[in-house]
Order: C-alpha cells, then structure tokens, then sequence
C-alpha cells in the first residue's frame, strides 16, 4: 500500500497512462508497416494512423435516426474503459499505485465492460451487419476470455496476487523463472490477443468484407470522432495486450527504481519488445490465412488447453515440489 | 392317546361331519342341492349347540340352539330356496373350473389349518384344539367355496358357512358366547340375508344375470 | 437492540395483515391494492431496520412462540445471518412496494382478481420472513412450505393460461419433493441431536457417514428450491409466468431463500463440515452457472431467460459456497471465511439486479404486453428510464466493472485463486478449473445481455404494439430506480457492505473478515494488500474522468442525422435486424452437444419454414424417465383393482393363509 | 353417563323417527337437529371424562382414546348433515331418487352413526363387531341408493367383501374369547375390553397371534388396507356423496380404531414371547404397502370420488404403518392424524359432491374451471388438496411430520419409501386437481347452490391445529398415547 501514497508514483502513473495511450497508434503503425514491407510493399508512414486519427476527430458526425443514445455514448465508454484497463498495467516501470486500484481481474473486466457496449453499439442502428459483428465478437470473447483469465491466473497464483506490478515484480525476483507452466501460458496468451485484438487468423482488421468481418462491423456505423474513438480504443488494445505479453512475461529491463536512469531504460526495453512482437505479428499475419469463423472455436480451445495445461503444471509440477 | 370323554368325541365327530359338508357345498353344482347341504350343516351346528348345552348345563345355549336351527337350518335355506325358484334358478347347474383341484386346495386348507392350530397344544385341552382346527378349516372353505364359484347365490352360501363355522367354533370351543353378543350376533345375520336376497334383485335387474364374473364395470385395470 | 424483535415482529405482521386486506378488494377496491401495498412496505422498512440493527451490532436474540406443538414451541431466532437476509428481502421488498401499484391496476378488471394476487403475496412474504427467524426444525418446515405453497398460487394466478397451470403444478411438485428431502436431512441430524431446536442440531455428535447422508439431502432438497441443475427444471416454467413483481420476489428473493437454508444448514446446524461436500458444491454450481447462461442464450422469451439466468447467479454463489467448504473442511478458515462472504454478497446482489430486470421486464410486459423479446426492439426510445434502469441491470448481472455483481465475481476468483494453499494436487487444479468455468460464464452473460438489451432496447421496433409503448408510471420506475441505485451502491462501496457482513461470519465461523477492510473504505483487500486488492470508488472515478476528458476534447465539431449506412444498402426495415436466434446461432452452434436442439425445415403449400426448437436436455435425461416409471408402476398396480369380486375375495383369503403362515 | 346416554340414544331414535318422516325438507331439518344433539351429548361426555377420568359402566368404556372420536364423529356427523340437507333436496328434486329413498337414507343415516358411536364406547369386543357389521349393513344400501347398475355392483362387492372380513374379525373374537376363558378369573368376561386388557400378559399368545391375524385382516378390510382395500373406492364413487363423507372420515377411523385397542390386547399377550411386536410389524407392513400402492392408484384415476378415496386409502395406511410402529412419538402422530384427516377428508368430500353438481358428472375429464364457475367450490376443493397433500400449516402437515420423524429415529430406511410415497401421492393428486379447478368456465356450467360452511369449519380446524395444537387437546391425545404406547410425550 505504499506506493499508493507516494504522488510521484501517482505522477508516473499519469504519465505512463498517457504514455500508453499516445504511443498506440505508433504500434499498429508499425504493424502495418513491416506487413507492408513484407509484402512487397512501401506501405503507409509510421504515423499515418496519428493524420488518421486526427482527420477524424476534425470530421463532422453523422449519426443514423434510429440509433439510441448508447449510441453515442458507447465510443466514450469504450475507450475510457480500455484506456483504464491500460492504466493498469505496468508499461515503463513496476509499483503502479493504479495497479492496486484495479488488479487484472479488474483488467479483464474493463475490457469487458468496452466489448459490451462495442457489441451494444453494433446492434443498435437497426441494421444487419451490425448485429452480425456484435454476435461473432461476443462468442470470440466468451471463448478467450476463460483462456486469458486461466493464462493470467497462471502467472497470479505463481506470484500469489492479482496485482500486475506485483506480478512482474515477483518475476523479476525470482530466480525459478524458466516454468514449463508460463511457456503453455504464453502460448495461450499469445492466441488469446490475436483473437481478442481482431487479428488474422481470427479476424482481419483491413477488411470490409461483409461476411467475414467482425469487428469492423460493428463499427460500421460510426463517423467522425466517434470513429476516432473506436479506432483508438482497439489500437489501445493491441497495445495492452502487446504490452502484458511483453513484461508479463519477459519483464527484464523494466524499472523498479523511481529514477531517471532506470526508466529510460524501461522505455527502451518496452519499445524493443513491442518492436519485436510487432514484427513477430506482422510475419504471422502474411504468413497465415484467416479462418472460417467456426474454425475459430477449435483454435481458441487450443488456447484454453494450452492455459489449462500451464495451470495443472503449475499447481502439480511447481507447487507440489 | 388322547383321553377324550363321550362328549368330546361326538362333537368332534359332528364337527368332522360339518367339515364334510362344507366339502360337500364346495363341490356340489346344483343350487338347489346346496342350499340343502348348506341346511343340514346349519342343523348339524344347532345339534352341537344343543349338546354343549346339555352337557355344560349351560341353559343360554339351548336359546342359542333354537335360535341356529331357526335360522340356519330353516329360515334362511327357505328364504333363498324361494328366491332361487323366483328366479328360475331351479335347474341351474353351475361349472367349476377344476373341481379337483379346488378339492386338493380345499383339502390343503384343512392341513394348513391344523398346522397353524398346532402350537396351541400347550393349553392341554386337545378337543378343543382340534375343533378349533375343524372350524378354522370350515371358515377357510367357506371363503375358498366364495372365491371359485361364480353365482351369486353360492357366494351367499358359501358366506353363509362361513358364518356357521364362526358359529360353531364359539360354541364348541368356548361354550357359547355372552348372550348379547349372540343375538347382536344373529340379528347381523338375519339382516344380511335379507339384504342379500334384495341384493339379487337388484342384480339381476341391473346385469340381467347372476354372475359375479359380469360385475366388472368398476374395473381399473386396463382391457388389453 | 430490544426493538429488533418487535420490528420483526411488525414486519410479519404487517405482511400477512398485507395479504388480509388484499381479499377485501371486492369490497374496497383500489384501496385495497394501496393499503395492501403500504403494509408491504411497512413490512420492508421493519425487516431492512431490524435486519440492520442485527448486522451493526452482531447480537443474537430469540424468542418463543406460543405456537406449534406443546413440547416443540415454535422457536424465532435473529442472528446475523438471518439480519442479512431480512436486509435483502427488506430492500427487494421496497422495490416491489413501489412497482406494484401500478403494475397491478392490470389485474382490476377481468377474472384475475387482485384478492387472490395480494393475498398470497402477503402470505408469501410472510413466509419468507418467517423461514428466515425460524431456530428450528419444525417451525422452518412450515414456513418453508408456506412460503412454497403461497408462492404456487401466485404461479397458479393467470390459470386460464395452460402455461401457468403447467409451471404450478411442476413447481409445487418439485417444492413438496424438495421439501421433503429437507426434512429428511434435518431429520437424520435431530436423530442424533436429540430433538429439532437448532440448538440440539449445532450439538448433535453427527457421525460422519449420516452427516454426509444428510448434507446430501439437503443438497437436493434447497438445490431443489434455488434451481440447481439439474434440479432446476420447474424455474424457467414458474417465475415467468407468474406477474413481474412477483417473479422479481421468486427470482430475487425466494431462491435467496434456499441459499440461507443451505448456509445455515452447512455452515451453522453441521458440526464439522468435510472438503468432499466442497467439491460436489463446487462440481454443481459450476455446471449450474455454465448450463444457466447456456439455455438462457438459447431462450427468447424475456422472463424465461431471466430465470435461466437465476440458475446461472446461483451456480455461482454455490461456487462460493464450495469453495467456502473445500477451505473449511482443510482447515483454512480464513479463506472460507472470503468465500463465504463472497457468496454471499453474490446473493444480495443477485437479490437486486435480478430483481431490477424482472421489474423492468414486467415495465416491458405491461406497456407491450409481449414477452417474445424477437418481437421488440427500439424500446430505449420510448420507454429511457426503463431502458436506463435495465442496462444498469444488464451490466451488473453481466460482472462488469464499476457495479456490484463484478465485486462478488471478483471476490470468488481471489478465493479460488488462493487454492495453491490446499494439500491435494487433485483439489488445487480442481479450483482453478471452477474458475475457467466461471470465467466462461461471465463471458457468456455478457453476450447474452447484449443480445438481449440489444435485441429488446436498441434498432428498431419489430411489431406494432412495440411500437406504441409508453413509458411506465412513476412508482414503477421509482421501484426499479431504488434496486439500480442500490446496484451501483454496492459495487462502489464493496468495503461497507463487507464490514456489515463481518457478524455473519464471526457468529458463524468465529473470525471475522478484518483484513479485508483493513486499508480504509477505500480499499477492499480479501486476502491481503499484498495479494489483491480494488478501489471501486476509486475505479468509478477513474471512468468518469477518462469520459469527462474525452467529452471535453471532443466537443468541437457537429452531429447530422442521417439514414443508416449499412454497407450502402437501402435504408434497413426492422425485419433486416439481426434477430435473437442469429445473434445465439454461432453459440448454439459451438455448444451444441449441450441442447436438444430440433431444427427442420418444414413445406407446407409451397412454403417452407424454418422451425428450430431448443431445449433442455435435463427434461430427456432425469424426468423423463422418472415419469415412465412411476407410470408404469401405477399401471401394474392397476390390475389389483381388476373388478372382478371373486379375484377380491381371493385377495382376502391369500392374505389371510399369509399371515397365518408368517404368525405360525 | 347422562351425556353418553343422549349421544347414543339421540340417533337410536332419530332412526325411528326419521323412518316415518316422509316430508324430504322436514326429515333433511330433523336429521340435522339429531346430529347436532348427539354432538352436544357427546361434548359433554368429552368434558366429563376429561375431568372425572375414564368412565367404565355398564358395558361402555370411555376413555381418553375413543372420547375424542366420539366427538370427532359427532361432529363430523353433524357437519355432513348440514352438507346432505341441500345436496341431498337437489339429488331429490333431480328425480335420482324416490321419497320412499329419502326416508330410508335419513334413517339409515342414524342407524350408522349410532353403531359408529357404539363401536366406539362399547366394552365388549363382541358388541364392537356387531357394531362394526351393523355399520357395514347400514351403509350397504346406502351406496346402493341410486338404483345404477354401479351402485348396485359396488353395493354388492362392498357387502360381500366386508362381510367376509368382518366373518373373519369374528372368528378372531371368538379365539380371543378363547383364549381368555383360561386365563381370566371369571371367564364370562372373556370379551370385555378392559377386564381382558388388565389381564392381557396371561392370554395363550399363539391364540391371540392367530386371533390377531383374523382381526386384522377382519377389520383390516373395513380400514381399506391393501391388498383387502377393493372395495373402499368402489363404495365411495357410488353411493351419495354425504356417505362418502362419512365412510371416509368416520367409518374408516372406528375400524382403525378397532385395530388398534386389539393391538393393545396382543402386544400384552406377545409381550413375553419371541416376537413381542408382531402386532406392530404386521400392521406396519400393511400400513407401508398400502400407503405405497394408494398413492400409485391415485396416478389413474378417472373419477373424482374414487381419486379421494383412494386418498383415503393411502392415510389410513400410513396410520396403520404409524400405529405400527409404536411408541409414543408415532402413536401421536396417528392419533392427531385421525383427527385432521377426517376433518380434511369429510370437508374434501363434502366439496367434490358440490364440484360434481356442478359439472353434472365425477369425471374428472369434464369437471373443469371450479374457480371460475364457482370460486368457493374451486377454491376449497384446491385448499382442501393442499392441505390432505400435507402442505403447512394446516395441521395434516404436523402429523406426518411426527410420523415420519418417528420413522426416522426407529427405521431410518423405510422413511426414505414414506417420503417417495407422498411424492407420489402428491403428483397423483395434484395432476387431476389442477385442471379441475383452474381454467376457463366451460359452457353451460352453472353455480350450484352450495352450503360451504361445513368446509370452512372443517378446514379452520384443520389450519388450527397445524398453527398451535391447543394444550386441552394435547394433553387429551397425549393420554390416549400413553393409554396405547405406555408412555406420553408431555
């Protein structure tokens, strides 16, 4: 509970949540430019998504008669959720005073909270993609979500709490680091975020096919600034889950001390492994085709096998012993 | 050996005689000749009844005697000998299904019925246990005599023999019951007769017969 | 203190006297609904005080009855545990206070009069009042069974409907089973204890074959009454059909009811309590929540699949209450105690947003008069607060954060995630397991209130009298206002609630829940700081802030309305929606296995039709075939009545050879 | 004794008188101020033997056990006779039957409650027969009143079999008799209950143990015990509904009744033998299996009457099962549950025969929508189903309750069948009651003139007893209990 006292601490919370939230665009960005490069292609700038971004905010929105007020308020919801949730984890530096507000638990339900009224708003204009999409999302959702909460109890039970910072704190302590048990969980996580973040196999984010589209279809009705939003908050997620990947599981290099020196290094070591993951998502994307949606259940049981796995090897093999 | 006096030894032979004669009723098809059978064991009942009155000096029984013979040798035999000429009965002839087997049954019966009056023996009145035996055995047939017979008027006889069993196990074994609970006794009796002949009219009315087997609207079970 | 009883007291009173004037409707009219309603809530703020007083205090009283038997006086005993419940019928209570009036005035004209509806509401009340301070056997049985029997012939109430005679029929015959079994285990424990005062109960020297004997009885008989699977087959038929306000009682309350019956079975009367119970609680309530959620996504009648959903909320308060008994029966007391209170606070907050959706639903039914949400759609336009009070619902029963059902949700994973404690390998990866599924639970109930807030409240209205709603009187939204402001209440300030259930556990298990609370109102820390910890206030900040930012920097630019996009097809009709059977098709489809689905396409003059049924499997796998057999049985035994004298007079004459032969 | 002496002779004359009353509105009058004078007789006679102790006169004995079934049956009596005044004006007026017919049920009426009463303060097991065959004949015609080729076959099947049984309940008297003619010090008293009662550890037990079995089975039929039961539910769907009202709540409570204080006088005789609770396992088994099988007859039932008679059936079987069992925590429970479940069983009655007016048949296919048609019929045919299917808190709910709690401390397994028993019954009685009362008015169907007074005052009683057993009745049972068991509770 100390951290939670200290300002400079709250400070650094602020800025990493900013931090966090600013630097988004970049990864997908970067994403989308070593696809781009992998293909053969220039592709778009680095920053493209921030002009992107910054066109919309300046757009006019327009807003069909039937939609309700959910839809309106549904973008701010979901992305002040998902910014929350990404507050949460530690990104430059352990001992967050916002992870003990919220451990991941709490993570996984503010996620939640953004997917429910995503697919809210999807079913709301009346029209018939939308509720294609909101209906496709929830049942991704309701399979990955077991698997990710499994991988991430994982990682909790083994540190014995539900803090983030605490987590990663705990891993950096200890010398037992290499668990067969985090390598299923890092399995699993992995396919969890490339389901949850709307990525081939599971879904393809550069789509406006009718009928393979998920998330897109969801927000096929929004414009304008509420676009923004939308766009934002689902970059914001591949960053929370690019982010828990990398310093969950390969937390080296993170700061512990509250000093200039360890944090600049944290944000080097951040931006390397986000680069790295970046890259890594990029080859599996040109590399794989995306699946027929009721493939999809068979691949995100391979996840919640994989988390189950990482459990039961941890409660037998690592607690026992 | 049994030391048995004069007396013990004719009732029980005139028990062993009634025994006979509910074989008799159990076997016999014509209607008319078991309502005859069925008198003389209501005689035979009265006779035991008037010489455990002698020999007990028991002066009720006498009152008892008459009141058998009044009403099982005499009254009630008239009374259904007039409802089955009423009902033009006379010549009917009843089929039993194996007769010789619900004669062994009958015969079972009366085993079964010393077997169970067996440990009885202990009282050291052997007499009486064999009455009881021979009256036990009477009771059974005549509920065996209700069980096979399908006419209603052998069902009220074989009731009816059932009763002079009750009668003659009262009187042989225990010298007669309190007056009061005979004649309440006797009364029930009578009243049942009577009732049963309306009862005969009223079946015959109502299923044109007297068949029990054809009394089966109230039936439950399923008609495959 | 010394008031507690009286106020209980009043609060009994006044219900059954509720239902006493509600049959002089024919002669007083409306003033009957009114008078009849204002006792209710008389009764509420007696129970909600009392109940309060209790918990503040953690004192115990008793009293004695001049009723029942003279040796088994009917004994009245407010405890904690009891304080809590009357807390919760005190606060569903107020709701449906105020959500009555209007909802009734339905029911002035035409058969259904309201003399039957208050009567039994009131009696019905009074029965759960009185399960909740009965201190024994006897006297809880009858106030059990009051409360089964009042509740049927609320579900009975609208008979011309084939439906309602069906679900009250199966209801009460599934209570008087329920009941049954019930008895039994109280039973078993009073042949050891000596006699039925709960008193005698808590001291019985129970061997531990018969406890477990007993406790498996009472599994059945409260898993009966809180819709277990697979024990839970007459909830979808009974709380739908019965009017809202009263569904709102039955799902909210009464099957809370049960809840308290089994803790205070398990945790108070049962001397020793063993893991292994632990574990088929844990088992049942796992596939409770999963199958729950399951069905209610395939359901599209709107209160069906609210019930569906109380089967879903109980497995999960039975997931507490196992994981509860797994840490007890290994000596962790601490963490049974989390387990415990995390069951429990899952129960009051199913209370309210259970009820918040049946009173929303009635709102629905009243103005549409539909229940088929495939018909709806659009509602949050013409009816906002309802819609409002519903998503409020929606979100909390969903587990999302900053509402209450998510601190329960929460509470029960820091619990199961403490299994690495535990001795046996076996039970370590069992916990985790109920996690996953609770997980998968959660995740699926929020799909299914998208679906249904999507389906009921947004797009566009899909039949006529939908489109004519209007919104609700004023008490009916008073109601549900009450029950969703108590929702955000209870997930802002979890520490509160914690700390006034504290009496519970340490009447019950002698601890109490210190650190939980121990880091200021702010903090909820079950375990430790350490370990995990929320700052719900904190969280709802947050939220509100990250809006108000966003809102602020987004201000600029305009909005124009326009037709819908939708690809840049024509402008769509209500019928190009996407419907409540597509939105559930790819989850049908994956958990297929778990329904009896019937789908075919059927021709009929040249034009086909696609039917799709689905359903229970439970129905097909244990009542069916219970059925046959007691059918078959009636029909062998049938042939004793053959109608034949002479088969019936040699009945008499088998017996008798019989008997004489086993005599001799 | 003057108060026994008006009960008793207040029908003994009415039977006269009323057999010359040919006016159907004044007989249908005088047979309710008789049977309202026999229950002030026998009230009287209650507060008597209730502050003077037993009282053992003159042939009569009264004590604690039988003093209240003698108002139980009073009242019942005269509760049925507000019922049949109207019902049986309507049966009248319908042409169902002649005058002639009238004077014969209203005399015939009288006549079994006087051998009711008689069987039940009687010191002789003699007259405890007569009365009990007496009772048999008195109804016989009864059932057979409406002249259908039903009534005539029940009548006629419900004649012969009890006739039998009670053939055989003779026999057992007379061993009995028997038996005591060696063991009394003055052998003419050899069939007075409470001479043979005192000196009941010297009768020879093989004699009682045989004399027992013929008893049993003999009074047995009249209980309606399974397998002898077959003509309980015959006898009740034909005859007129009052009748049924009382077999069902009188006749079969004084055959129980007779079991039971020859239950006292064998597990006296048995009590030094080898298998000192023969008596009680006997009846037990009886009790179980009828309990069991009724409650399965009740799944395939057509007609509303024989349906509640086989109701009937199934709680005389679980009082025989508690009588039993024994002790004083099963002997209470048997002795409150004759009490409420007569008072329930007549009301149940009393309500199907207005229900079957007003459908114009028993079939319970085509009675439907009670409620609708008419609430108060519906309502109490629907309460009076909650409260025999042993629902809280009317007061059959506290009598199986000690029943099976009883079961429970002496043989745990056999609970588990009296539970499924009542399970049974439950949904057996449930699943023809529902459409029954609920539903839509069918066409045509009309209100009845229906008295439902007699169901209220029953079913009040009834919810009394299950609410607060008053201390004056406890105390009442609870020396019946100690009179039967050998111990109270209290």
């Amino acid at each position: 509970m100390d951290s939670v006292l200290s300002p400079a601490a709250w400070l650094l919370a602020g800025i990493q949540a900013l931090l966090f939230t600013l630097a988004a665009p970049l990864l997908s960005g970067w994403v989308k430019k070593v696809k781009s490069r992998l293909q053969n292609r220039r592709g778009p700038p680095l920053l493209q998504p921030y002009q992107n971004l910054w066109k919309l905010f300046g757009k006019e929105a327009l807003v069909a008669h039937t939609a309700s007020p959910v839809f309106r308020a549904a973008p701010y919801i979901v992305f002040s959720s998902t910014w929350l949730a990404a507050s949460v984890i530690p990104l430059i530096a352990t001992k967050l005073p916002t992870a003990a507000v919220a451990d991941v638990i709490v993570l996984v339900g503010f996620l939640a909270l953004g997917r429910f009224f995503l697919a809210l708003a999807g079913m709301d204009v009346g029209t018939a993609f939308g509720g294609m999409g909101s209906s496709r999302e929830t049942l991704i959702a309701a399979l990955a979500e077991p698997a990710m909460l499994m991988a991430i109890f994982t990682l909790t039970m083994t540190a014995h709490t539900t803090n983030l910072s605490s987590v990663v704190d705990h891993t950096l302590e200890s010398s037992y680091s290499l668990r067969p048990s985090f390598l299923f969980a890092l399995g699993a996580m992995l396919l969890v975020a490339v389901a949850e973040t709307g990525r081939i196999p599971v879904d393809n984010p550069a789509t406006h096919l009718e009928l393979t589209m998920v998330h897109e279809a969801m927000i096929l009705e929004y414009s304008g600034r509420h676009l923004a939003l939308m766009e934002w908050a689902a970059q914001l997620k591949l960053m929370i889950y690019g982010v828990l990947i990398a310093n969950v599981f390969f937390p080296w290099g993170i700061a512990t001390e509250l000093n200039l020196g360890s944090l600049a290094i944290g944000l080097a070591a951040i931006t390397s492994k986000l680069a790295v993951l970046g890259i890594a998502l990029a080859v599996s994307e040109t590399v794989l085709a995306k699946m027929r949606l009721f493939r999809v259940p068979e691949y995100l049981n391979l996840a919640l096998l994989l988390a189950l796995l990482g459990i039961f090897s941890h409660v037998i093999l690592e607690v026992g012993a | 050996m049994l030391q048995l006096s004069l007396t013990e030894q004719i009732v029980s032979v005139l028990s062993a005689v009634v025994l006979f004669s509910s074989f008799a009723l159990l076997a016999q098809v014509r209607l008319v000749a078991a309502v005859h059978a069925f008198a003389w064991q209501g005689a035979l009942v009265a006779a035991v009844t008037a010489l455990m009155a002698t020999v007990g000096s028991e002066p009720h029984l006498y009152f008892s005697a008459v009141l058998t013979l009044g009403l099982k040798a005499l009254l009630i035999p008239w009374m259904l000998h007039r409802l089955i000429r009423r009902l033009a009965l006379d010549r009917h002839v009843e089929t039993i299904p194996y007769p010789a087997l619900v004669i062994l049954f009958g015969a079972g019966l009366v085993l079964f019925s010393y077997w169970v009056v067996l440990p009885i023996e202990r009282l050291g009145f052997a007499a009486t246990r064999n009455v009881i035996a021979l009256t036990l055995a009477v009771v059974l047939l005549g509920l065996l005599m209700m069980v096979v017979r399908r006419q209603v008027v052998s069902q009220v006889i074989g009731f009816m023999s059932m009763e002079n069993g009750l009668f003659l196990a009262a009187v042989a074994a225990t010298k007669g019951m309190p007056m009061v609970v005979e004649l309440g006794v006797a009364f029930d009796v009578l009243v049942a007769a009577v009732l049963f002949g309306v009862f005969f009219l009223q079946i015959r009315e109502s299923i044109d017969s007297l068949d029990v087997d054809r009394l089966n609207r109230l039936t439950e079970a399923e008609t495959e | 203190m010394s008031s507690v009883l009286p106020l209980s007291g009043i609060a009994v009173a006044a219900s059954l006297l509720s239902g006493g004037i509600a049959l002089f409707s024919a002669r007083l009219g409306r003033t009957a609904a009114v008078l009849s309603f204002s006792l209710l809530g008389v009764a509420a703020i007696a129970a909600l005080v009392a109940g309060s007083a209790v918990l503040v205090t953690g004192a115990t009283l008793s009293y004695e009855l001049p009723l029942g038997l003279p040796w088994l006086p009917w004994r009245v005993r407010i405890d904690a545990l009891s304080g809590f419940f009357l807390v919760l019928i005190g606060a569903v209570l107020m709701a449906v206070v105020a959500y009555g009036p209007g909802y009734v005035r339905q029911f002035e004209h035409g058969h259904n009069s309201f003399a039957v509806l208050g009567g039994f509401s009131g009696l019905f009340v009074t029965g759960m009042l009185l399960v909740i301070v009965a201190d024994d056997a006897f006297f809880f049985m009858v106030a059990w069974e009051l409360m089964s029997v009042s509740s049927y012939f609320l579900v009975a109430f609208q008979h011309e409907n084939p439906a309602n005679r069906r679900a009250a029929f199966l209801y009460l015959l599934m209570a008087h089973v329920g009941g049954l079994c019930i008895l039994l285990s109280y039973g078993i424990l009073a042949g050891f204890g000596g006699g039925f005062a709960f008193d005698l109960l808590r001291t019985a020297q129970v061997d531990a074959n018969w406890a477990t004997a007993a406790f498996v009885l009472a599994l059945l008989g409260f898993g009966m009454k809180a819709g277990l699977v697979p024990l839970h087959v007459w909830l979808p038929e009974a709380h739908p059909v019965a009017a809202s306000h009263i569904s709102a009682l039955m799902s909210g309350v009464m099957l809370k009811i049960a809840v308290y019956g089994f803790v205070r079975f398990t945790f108070d009367l049962v001397a020793e309590v063993q893991w292994s119970w632990g574990v088929a609680v844990l088992a049942v309530g796992s596939f409770s929540a999963l199958l729950g959620v399951l069905y209610a996504l395939m359901e599209h009648d709107l209160k069906r699949l609210l019930a569906y959903h109380s089967v879903e909320n109980i497995g999960i308060i039975f997931i507490g209450l196992g994981l509860a008994l797994i840490f007890l029966g290994t000596g962790h007391r601490l963490l049974g105690i989390i387990a415990l209170v995390a069951a429990l606070y899952h129960t009051i907050n199913h209370a309210l947003f259970k009820s918040l959706l049946f009173l929303g639903a009635g709102a629905i039914l009243h103005t549409c008069h539909e229940r088929d949400i495939q018909q709806m759609g659009g509602l949050l336009r013409r009816m906002p607060w309802t819609g409002l009070f519903f998503l409020v619902g929606c979100i909390s029963i969903s587990a999302l954060p900053p509402f209450n059902g998510f601190v329960s949700e929460w509470l029960t994973f820091q619990a199961a995630l403490q299994g690495f404690v535990l001795d046996s390998g076996v039970l370590r990866s069992l916990l985790p397991v109920a996690a996953a599924m609770l997980a998968l639970t959660g995740a699926l109930a929020v799909a299914c209130f998208v679906k249904v807030f999507g389906v009921v409240f947004l797009g566009q209205a899909r039949s006529r009298q939908v489109r004519h709603a209007r919104e609700v009187s004023f008490g009916m939204r008073a109601g549900q206002a009450w029950l969703a402001i108590l929702c955000l209440l209870l997930g802002v300030f979890p520490t509160v609630m914690v700390t006034l259930m504290d009496a519970i556990p340490r009447q019950l298990l002698g601890a109490g829940l210190s650190q939980a609370t121990a880091h200021g109102w702010l903090w909820l820390t079950p375990v430790s700081a350490a370990t995990a910890s929320y700052a719900a206030p904190l969280v709802l900040l947050a939220v509100a802030v990250a809006w108000w930012l966003a809102a602020m920097l987004l201000r600029r630019g305009g909005i124009r309305q326009c037709d819908p996009w939708d690809c840049g097809f024509s402008p769509p009709d209500p019928r190009m929606q996407y419907t409540a059977t597509a939105f559930a098709q790819p989850i049908r489809r994956v958990f297929g296995l778990l329904f009896h689905i019937d789908e075919r396409v059927e021709t009929e003059a040249g034009i086909a039709r696609h039917r799709l049924r689905v359903d229970d499997r439970s129905w097909g796998l244990f009542y069916e075939p219970i059925v046959r057999l007691v059918q078959g049985c009636a029909r062998q035994v049938a042939r004793l009545q053959s109608g034949n004298a002479r088969a019936y007079l040699g009945w008499s004459l088998g017996t008798l050879l019989v008997l004489l032969w086993i005599v001799s | 004794m003057e108060a026994l002496i008006v009960t008793l002779s207040t029908p003994a004359v009415g039977a006269l008188l009323l057999a010359l009353v040919s006016n159907v509105t004044a007989a249908g009058w005088l047979n309710l101020m008789l049977s309202g004078l026999s229950l002030g007789g026998s009230v009287a006679l209650a507060l008597g033997v209730l502050s003077a102790g037993p009282l053992t006169r003159h042939g009569f004995h009264i004590d604690a056990f039988n003093v209240y079934l003698v108002v139980l049956t009073t009242l019942v009596g005269f509760t049925t006779s507000i019922f049949s005044r109207p019902y049986m004006l309507h049966v009248c007026a319908q042409r169902k039957i002649s005058q002639r017919h009238m004077r014969l049920y209203h005399s015939m009426y009288q006549v079994f409650m006087l051998t009711l009463l008689l069987a039940l303060t009687i010191d002789n097991l003699g007259g405890l027969w007569v009365a009990v065959e007496g009772a048999t004949l008195a109804t016989v015609l009864l059932v057979s009143l409406y002249r259908t080729p039903e009534a005539v076959e029940a009548a006629w099947k419900y004649f012969i079999l009890c006739g039998v049984g009670i053939a055989q309940a003779l026999f057992g008297t007379v061993l009995i008799y028997f038996a005591a003619q060696h063991a009394l010090p003055d052998p003419s008293q050899g069939l007075t209950w409470t001479v043979l009662h005192t000196h009941c550890e010297s009768l020879h037990p093989t004699v009682m143990a045989i004399a027992f079995v013929f008893l049993l089975v003999g009074y047995g039929t009249k209980v309606g015990l399974v397998p002898l039961h077959n003509w309980l539910p015959d006898a009740h769907s034909e005859g007129p509904t009052p009748m049924s009202a009382v077999l069902s709540g009188l006749l079969l409570n004084v055959a129980l009744y007779a079991v039971v204080r020859l239950k006292m006088l064998t597990d006296g005789a048995l009590a030094g033998s080898d298998d000192p609770h023969m008596a009680g396992h006997l009846m037990m088994g009886f009790g179980l299996v009828s309990f069991l099988v009724a409650s399965l007859f009740l799944h395939r039932q057509r007609d509303i009457k024989r349906m509640f008679s086989y109701s009937s059936i199934e709680h005389m079987g679980l009082m025989t099962f508690a009588f039993g069992i024994g002790g004083p925590l099963a002997t209470f429970g048997a002795l409150l549950h004759m009490l409420v479940h007569s008072l329930t069983k007549s009301a149940i009655f009393i309500t199907v025969g207005h229900a079957a007016h007003i459908a114009g048949t028993q079939t319970i296919d085509r009675i439907r929508g009670l409620i609708r048609t008419q609430p108060s019929v519906g309502w109490g045919l629907l309460i009076g189903g909650v409260a025999i299917a042993g629902f809280p808190p009317f007061g059959i709910f506290t009598s199986e309750f000690l029943v099976l709690v009883a079961t429970m401390q002496r043989w745990p397994w056999l609970s588990v069948a009296l539970l499924v028993g009542l399970g049974v019954a439950f949904a057996g009685l449930f699943r023809h009651l529902h459409p029954m009362v609920y539903g839509a008015k069918p066409e045509g169907q009309e209100p009845v003139p229906a008295n439902m007074i007699p169901v209220a005052v029953h079913l009040g009683l009834v919810l009394w007893l299950g609410i607060a057993s008053p201390a004056f009745l406890s105390h009442w049972l609870d020396q019946a209990t100690q009179l039967i068991a050998g111990s109270g509770l209290l």
